[in-house]
């Protein structure tokens, strides 16, 4: 366990030098010359050339690439260029909503699929699998802004049910995390349903019903856990998608997450903050991929650590 | 058996019928089926493949899928009550708390994400109505009534932490927890290992005197119909043929269908004092190996597998699963290696088909297959060729079979597309199946049928060598004399050697000139067949053939007591 | 002809195929049915304080907020939705299975250097790497479908791996290669056509994914340029205008529901259709 | 109605507040703020474009225009407590122009002595401002500049307290001190900022507000639900244009939504530099074939065309001037007289925020209606600014979500950095790379008249200026946008100060209804 660990680190360390490299060197080549947004219009091009000294960005390429990791070994970001302030402290302040955002939208998604999933699998080709499965492709097909803002205008803002936006209580995180749930669900749905049947005819399915097992033990006890492993390999994968959501879902609901700072960093090409979210993201789909290859052996034990 | 004060039946099956919903209407599956169970008799269900033995079981148990097949007909008495009409939260109760059932495939019947006491208790909780505490305990105490070692920590595994014969012991206790009137077990041992099977069937035994529970039990063994019954239903394509005492199905069988079925039985020591397999073509002579040169020289065979270790932690220690093994096998000869499961049968021959990393020497047609390019290898393995144990996993399953026969030919750039045809439509012939199924997929034949096509595949290539990988295990019983009579006729058209991997004593018998019995990847007896099965020098292989049930029940009644195994505690 | 027969044969793939077909004459005979030009700003198509018109004898589905027929957009905008859709996403696909397929064969340094590869793109903001790449490169069509593709084979190389990894395993690989199959033929005979349900999932469902990332890409301003019409972009233009102009949504909207669906049931049909272990199988 | 005192107000934007360090703030979001928690020199009357005194009493201006000396009010205190000091200012203007500041504004105060030695990195003072005393500060200038008393009003020029600057350890935009009307009293990053009232600001009749709360991170589209179910009071964006007319004709929001001109003009800039537009007449047909009527009604009528560069509001705004009428005939006529009777294709830059890549396309298509093929490149801001800043690369640019109000309300605003040679440079704002010789001479002239009295006379050399650029017509000038604020119904006050000419919202002059 300590050796896998230790290897997985060693992993996600690589991970993260490579995508800071190539992020670097992408940003690097962006035609946006930071310095002159700053300047603005009215800066002469002397002030222009004293604001890209003080950024360094008149240094070489791989200075500045160098001086930017002895700053990650110690922790640093850099500071952003428009905000003039820590992108360690602007990173740390959003982090918690964000977490909090994504943790609610995962357990949204899971929740509303694997239920959808396994009643479509257990009501193999009815009516209801029909509908499920038409509702699920409607919703990978819409648009998260329609139906982000959708939600808002039927829940928040006509029936009141939920505040309009921002962050704080329970009741905030319920329509963005919905919004989120609603769109992963599809996805998810449909895997659990295609495995879902498959382990509905599974031999040890058949003996839990010849122990008398009442049949909703039987789909929920026996079945259903013996289904959740691909799950839990997508949500690994499916981290990734949720960064992109995550910036148009904040933006509707107020929310003071990562998503907001990174979509404003990108317009101003604050090239450290962008540099710190993507840093930042990816180590966060990584921990989410060690973390369901962590659980993976719970779910399923014959499943061991390599 | 039967007490002459019987009582009513436990179990009575009347005039059952099955029908299965195809688009073309209802296809009969049952017609008309009914025997009745008494109080603590074990009844055997017993016939080929597909004649409906499993749907039977399931009718009672009242678990037939019910997309696709059902009841039209036919009353199921338990003592009293009518199952067929039964509400289902009654069956509920029934199922398990009456009625038990052990299912065939022991290592995919118990839920793999559940440990071991979770799916006892289940039962005994459900139908027993005892707390979760107490019903661990009374698993526990089952646990031992099947004897297995350390039955508290078992509670806390999961099934893949146990062996075959384990989970069969899991699934009995499991299946007797709540003390049924009637157990059924469909082919509770056809999975595991000769000496496991032995084991098991005692404890069945055993364990139903105990209890007294009935038992249905479902095998197309007929050693073990001889071993167990006290009375056998005889089924063939979904109609009773023949119910009788085990002594008159064994004896004076009736019905024509049960004596070809016996006919087929190999039985061990049939061909002692005999040298060779029998020989069943008559109009050409034997090939006689006048080469004096073997086909397959193997010396200090050495396999191991190296198991992953991570970048930090130091690597596991490779496992040996073939340990300095030597042989050789001459032309139109066979040479049966026999031995439990695990004991590195499979990798040896996998070894000399180069599909596994090796030390030692190989020498396929005096020349080493060590260090070969790859095309020097491709020529190699034309000489040699395998078949796998499971003929369906081992054929492609989207390609048509006319596809797969050519295939070996396309690789090795053999003939044009015409001529590759021809002789794919040749060799069909010769394993006797129609030209016609060329067009045909795997899943579309039956399992002899497709074991007939990997024959035909191996042969297409012209080899000398057939390294047959437990090539019936996976066939009825009659099926399975039909392949092995064609793998003969065609050793001695086409003098062929075989390497013939089997853990059935019966099989090898028949079919080998000489034998090497291995165990933990190494041999412990090696010699001619004759040798071997009539004069055997390990203890290890004559526990192997003590545990091979006899197709009769005299000798196989006399041989309970007697069976006891040496070698090793209870698995 | 057998697999189109089939797919006839069934009332649900029929169906698929129908609107597919439909979709398809409207995108590539659009010059000669639409109504309007698509980029035309028509006087009439705009109230005077400049507002989009809704559906009417004139303009079937409305107009937009530059007074165009929106009818005509939604028709030119298949062309450029079913290229990004089916060549976009196609080209993910592929790649994604090739690298997978690679991977999961080859297995050893190879297989670890790909499946490293993928991981590190995995961990890759796919949005970011989407933006950054088409602000350097000059944005067209064809970029924006190069830019998907980069952007969307991750997962499927890491699904295609898995399944590879399990296909390796299986005895008939292990029979093929006993008899002297060379890589190449095992992976394309033997390992590529069990990945065709992998393929055919993945490039169903990904339609509408990619038709949309088409949109946000459009949005952030490096996608098709205006005034090339895409379902996507239709929407994502005028997505506020949900209340006061629902038509502006709707309609692109439902035409890449259908659209998506359609490819679905058809995948799911001729994924049946294709696979022989179903023959004769219900 | 007079406005009353007390009540807390809450404004949305959709951005964060990116910093209100005074001298760096320079988007139109914080400009507002900044201006509300600092106190300048000089300042505009609420609402108007007209100069007064504020942190100084009084000041003088020397005869020939070179030097200006400001009396600072005795009881102008920072919220610190500190009272402010002439030395104050000299370090806030020093900081100002001090490279490593790296303020964007640092080239307002050009005309200070020593301000090009201390860009260039070679002094660290400013010997142009004098602290005389405490209260008396004296700033000499190396040449007459009209406009410096402007300069003295804009947030680049608040006073900053150094002793807090220096705590804040270059983090003083998180941490801001000032003796504005108002002070920081709360920021919450990515959600909240709070101002409250400062009980010591030297003029205690303002600001009108106890508190204001600034809610960041907020969609317009939801800002606005919120305002009408009354939880916001003002939406700091404006109303999205999907939702304009909705508000616009409802009587129920007659009093909410206003509307108003402001220092804004959208213009296309032609590139002078490229081929074909550095041909006089080719540009001249382009302005002639834009149909800007048909473009304002796209965007809902709120705007007004234009036909020269200054706003209608700015003093030297010509309101004879005819411009280039629209003529398809004339453009065509003039392509033809160029050579290029069959049109060509060139590429028009526009940012793609809704609705300038609208825009963007109703220029695309009257362009193509003289045979211009124009390629629509709408992109990120930054992008666009990148585009037009490199010598060669846009041909056409529209300004449209980029050329914000002007800094402060004179004509020369609008010269300098995006029509005058200065700017022509690469990382530039004049992006139709026009440079002029002579009327950058007529300009340093007209700045030179610093003497007040020459005001009326100087706006008029403003604005000959500009319509004679119009001559070369280096843009199509579109239109003056006006702006449209919602308020909630609590909100009072005229609506001049909602849109005011000078800061975007006056935060001092808004007040609550009891
Ligand atoms: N769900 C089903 N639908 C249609 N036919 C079925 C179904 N299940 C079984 N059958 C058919 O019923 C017949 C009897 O099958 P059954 O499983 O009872 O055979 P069996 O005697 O148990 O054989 P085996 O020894 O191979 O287990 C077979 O022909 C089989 O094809
Ligand atoms: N790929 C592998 N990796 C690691 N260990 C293996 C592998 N294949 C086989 N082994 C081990 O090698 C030993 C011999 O296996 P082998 O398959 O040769 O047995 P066998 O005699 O064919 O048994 P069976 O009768 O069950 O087929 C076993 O202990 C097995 O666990
Ligand atoms: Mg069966
Ligand atoms: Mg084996």
């Amino acid at each position: 366990m300590a050796a896998y660990l230790a290897q997985r680190v060693l992993q996600t360390i690589l991970i993260l030098l490579g995508i800071a490299a190539i992020t670097f060197l992408l940003l690097y080549m962006v035609p946006a010359d930071p310095a002159v947004q700053i300047a603005g219009r009215s800066a002469t091009a002397q002030t222009v050339a004293n604001i890209r000294r003080e950024l360094g960005l008149d240094q070489p390429l791989l200075t500045q690439f160098l001086r930017y990791l002895g700053g990650l070994l110690h922790g640093d970001l850099g500071r952003s260029y428009a905000q003039k302030t820590d992108v360690m402290t602007l990173i740390a302040s959003r982090l918690p909503a964000t977490m909090t955002l994504m943790i609610a939208g995962i357990a949204a998604e899971l929740a509303i699929g694997v239920t959808l999933g396994v009643i479509a699998a257990v009501r193999r080709n009815s009516f209801l699998d029909r509908a499920v499965m038409i509702a699920s492709f409607t919703t990978i097909s819409a648009p998260q802004f329609l139906v982000a803002l959708l939600l808002l205008y039927v829940f928040a803002a006509t029936l009141g049910w939920f505040p309009m936006s921002g962050f704080g209580s329970p009741a905030h995180v319920v329509l963005p995390a919905l919004t989120l749930g609603i769109l992963g669900a599809g996805w998810y749905a449909r895997i659990v349903r295609s495995t879902m049947i498959d382990v509905l005819n599974q031999d040890y399915v058949r003996t839990a019903k010849a122990k008398g097992v009442a049949p909703a033990r039987v789909v929920l006890r026996h079945a259903l856990p013996n289904a959740l492993l691909p799950v839990i390999a997508m949500i690994g994968i499916d981290i990734g998608q949720f960064m992109a959501g995550l910036v148009v879902v904040e933006a509707v609901f107020g929310w003071p997450g990562i998503g907001q700072l990174a979509w404003q960093a990108i317009q101003q090409v604050d090239i450290p903050i962008i540099m710190g979210v993507t840093l930042v993201s990816a180590l966060a789909i990584v921990l989410g991929n060690l973390l369901a290859d962590l659980i993976a052996p719970f779910i399923d034990p014959r499943i061991r650590l390599r | 058996m039967i007490p002459a004060d019987a009582p009513g039946p436990v179990l009575a099956v009347d005039d059952l019928w099955v029908e299965a919903r195809t688009p073309t209407g209802p296809r009969p599956i049952l017609e008309a089926v009914s025997f009745t169970l008494a109080p603590r008799e074990t009844l055997c269900l017993a016939g080929e493949s597909g004649s409906g033995k499993s749907v039977t079981s399931l009718a009672i148990m009242r678990l037939l899928p019910k997309a696709s097949l059902r009841v039209p007909r036919g009353t199921i008495k338990l003592a009293e009550r009518e199952l067929l009409s039964l509400p289902e939260t009654e069956m509920r109760k029934v199922r398990g708390g009456d009625i038990a059932m052990i299912f065939q495939e022991p290592m995919t019947s118990l839920n793999p994400v559940m440990t071991i006491g979770a799916q006892m208790s289940e039962a005994i909780r459900i139908h027993q109505g005892v707390g979760e505490h107490e019903a661990l305990g009374r698993a526990k105490d089952m646990l031992d009534a099947v004897h297995m070692t350390d039955p508290a920590r078992r509670l806390r595994q999961y099934p893949h932490e146990l062996s075959g014969g384990m989970r069969q012991r899991v699934m009995i206790g499991m299946a007797l927890s709540c003390r049924p009137k009637v157990l059924i077990a469909d082919e509770p041992t056809t999975a595991l290992d000769v000496r496991v099977q032995a084991q098991i069937l005692d404890l069945m035994r055993e364990l139903s005197a105990d209890f007294g529970t009935s038992t249905i039990l479902i095998t197309h063994d007929m050693g073990v119909v001889a071993e167990m019954a006290d009375r056998v239903v005889m089924m063939k394509t979904g109609r009773i043929v023949e119910t009788s005492s085990v002594e008159d199905i064994f004896l004076r069988p009736q019905a024509s269908y049960t004596r070809e079925l016996l006919a087929a039985v190999p039985r061990l020591g049939e061909r002692s004092g005999t040298d060779g397999p029998p020989r069943l073509s008559r109009e050409c002579e034997p090939v006689e190996a006048k080469t004096a040169l073997p086909v397959l020289v193997v010396r200090d065979l050495n396999v191991s597998f190296h198991q992953s270790g991570s970048l930090f932690a130091p690597k596991p220690a490779p496992v040996a699963a073939v340990k300095d093994v030597s042989f050789s096998i001459m032309p139109g000869q066979t040479l049966g290696l026999v031995g439990e499961s695990g004991s590195g049968k499979s990798t040896t021959g996998k070894a000399i088909a180069n599909l596994v990393p090796w030390t030692g020497d190989i020498l396929l047609g005096g020349r080493s297959i060590r260090n070969l390019s790859p095309r020097e290898l491709k020529a190699v393995r034309r000489k040699a060729q395998m078949i796998f144990q499971d003929p369906y996993a081992s054929l492609d399953p989207r390609m048509s079979i006319g596809s797969l026969l050519a295939e070996p030919l396309t690789i090795h750039g053999i003939g044009t597309r015409a001529e590759r045809e021809e002789r794919a439509a040749e060799v069909l012939k010769r394993v006797r199946l129609s030209p016609d199924h060329r067009t045909r997929y795997p899943h579309e034949f039956s399992g002899g049928q497709r074991q007939r096509i990997c024959i035909g595949r191996a042969l297409i290539l012209e080899p000398d060598l057939i390294i047959a990988d437990e090539s019936v295990a996976a066939l009825d019983v009659s099926v399975r004399a039909q392949v092995l009579d064609l793998m003969l006729e065609l050793q001695e058209t086409l003098g062929l050697a075989y390497l013939f991997i089997s853990h059935d004593m019966a099989i090898v018998e028949r079919m080998s000139h000489a034998v090497l019995v291995m165990r933990h990847g190494q041999i412990v007896e090696a010699g001619s067949r004759r040798e071997v099965f009539e004069n055997p020098r390990d203890t290890y292989t004559r526990e192997l053939m003590n545990a091979v049930p006899v197709p009769d029940p005299a000798r196989a009644r006399s041989k309970r007591g007697s069976r006891y195994l040496a070698s090793e505690k209870a698995v | 002809m057998r697999v189109l027969r089939e797919l006839l044969r069934r009332p649900v793939s029929l169906f698929g195929t129908v609107v597919i077909a439909i979709v398809l004459t409207l995108a590539l005979c659009a010059p000669w049915l639409a109504p309007y030009a698509p980029d035309d700003q028509l006087f009439e198509g705009l109230s005077l304080e400049g507002a989009p018109l809704p559906p009417s004898a004139q303009f079937w589905l409305g107009t937009d907020t530059l007074g165009r027929d929106l009818l005509s957009r939604v028709m030119y905008g298949a062309r450029t939705s079913l290229l990004i859709g089916l060549v976009a996403n196609g080209m993910a696909v592929t790649f994604g299975l090739l690298v997978g397929m690679t991977a999961g064969y080859a297995r050893g340094w190879l297989g670890a250097v790909l499946m490293s590869f993928t991981d590190l793109m995995m961990a890759f903001p796919a949005l970011l790497l989407a933006i950054v790449l088409a602000a350097l490169l000059r944005p067209s069509l064809w970029i924006v479908a190069l830019v998907i593709a980069l952007v969307n084979w991750v997962q499927v190389a890491r699904i295609a791996f898995t399944e590879t990894s399990a296909l390796v395993e299986r005895d008939f690989i292990l029979a093929e290669r006993s008899l002297g199959a060379g890589h190449a033929r095992v992976v394309g005979l033997h390992i590529a056509p069990h990945l065709i349900s992998t393929a055919i999932v993945w490039g169903t469902l990904g339609i509408a994914t990619t038709v949309l990332l088409e949109a946000t890409l459009s949005f952030l301003g490096i996608g098709v340029q205006p005034p090339q019409p895409s379902w996507g972009n239709i929407i994502f233009e005028s997505q506020s205008y949900f209340t006061s102009a629902p038509w502006l949504v709707f309609f692109p909207g439902i035409a890449i529901l259908l659209t998506a669906l359609s490819f679905n049931l058809v995948g799911d049909a001729l994924r049946d259709i294709l696979d022989p272990t179903q023959r004769g199988r219900d | 109605q007079q406005p009353q005192r007390g009540g807390t107000m809450t404004v949305t934007f959709k951005d964060d507040v990116a910093t209100l360090d005074p001298a760096i703030g320079y988007d139109w979001q914080n400009w507002s703020m900044i201006k509300s928690l600092f106190s300048r020199l000089m300042d505009y009357k609420p609402g108007t474009a007209e100069l007064i005194p504020s942190l100084a009493e009084s000041f003088e201006v020397a005869p020939d225009g070179l030097s200006y000396t400001f009396k600072l009010r005795p009881s102008a205190k920072f919220t610190n407590g500190r009272t402010i000091t002439a030395a104050d200012v000299k370090y806030s203007f020093e900081r100002v122009v001090d490279p490593k500041t790296q303020s964007p504004g640092a080239g307002f105060f050009g005309a200070i002595k020593g301000h090009a030695e201390m860009q260039a990195g070679s002094a660290n003072n400013l010997p142009g401002v004098t602290a005389v005393d405490d209260r008396t500060v004296r700033i000499e200038l190396t040449r007459p500049d009209a406009t410096f008393l402007h300069v003295m009003a804009i947030n680049f020029a608040s006073i900053v307290p150094k002793e807090e600057v220096e705590k804040a350890a270059g983090d003083f935009g998180k941490k801001p001190v000032g003796s504005g009307p108002f002070k920081l009293a709360e920021w919450t990053l990515g959600q909240r900022v709070v101002f409250e009232r400062n009980p010591d600001y030297f003029d205690k009749a303002v600001p009108n507000l106890d508190k204001v709360v600034i809610e960041v991170g907020q969609e317009p589209l939801v800002a606005l639900l919120r305002l009408q179910r009354g939880e916001v009071d003002v939406a700091g964006d404006g109303i999205p244009p999907a939702k304009y007319l909705e508000l616009r004709n409802d009587p129920a929001y007659k009093d909410q939504v206003i509307q108003g001109d402001q220092l804004n003009t959208g213009y296309v800039t032609l590139n002078t530099r490229v081929k074909p537009l550095d041909n006089v007449k080719v540009r001249q047909a382009l302005n002639m074939a834009i149909n800007k009527d048909r473009v304002v009604r796209i965007i809902n009528n709120r705007a007004v065309p234009a036909n020269q560069p200054l706003p209608p509001l700015m003093p030297g705004y010509d309101k004879e001037f005819k411009g280039y009428a629209y003529d398809v005939a004339k453009a065509k006529a003039l392509l033809a007289e160029a050579g290029l009777k069959d049109g060509f294709a060139t590429v028009l830059y526009a940012s793609n925020t809704d609705p300038n890549p609208r825009i963007a396309q109703a220029i695309q298509q009257d362009l193509a209606a003289v045979g211009v093929k124009a390629e629509i490149k709408a992109l990120a801001q930054a992008n666009v600014i990148a585009a037009g800043g490199t010598e060669g690369e846009a041909p056409m640019v529209w300004s449209g979500g980029m050329a914000w109000i002007a800094d402060f309300p004179d004509p020369s605003n609008f010269y300098g950095p995006i029509l005058g040679c200065s700017g022509a440079t690469q990382g530039g704002w004049n992006w139709a790379w026009y440079c002029n010789k002579e009327v950058d001479e007529r300009a340093t002239a007209a700045d030179s008249m610093s003497d007040p009295a020459k005001a009326g006379e100087r706006a008029k050399a403003w604005g000959s200026i500009f319509t004679d650029i119009m001559k070369d017509a280096p843009w199509i000038p579109v239109f003056n946008e006006q702006r449209v604020v919602v308020r909630s119904k609590r909100m009072g006050g005229d609506p001049s100060i909602y849109i005011d000419p000078t800061r975007v919202l006056n935060y001092d002059a808004l007040w609550i209804k009891q």
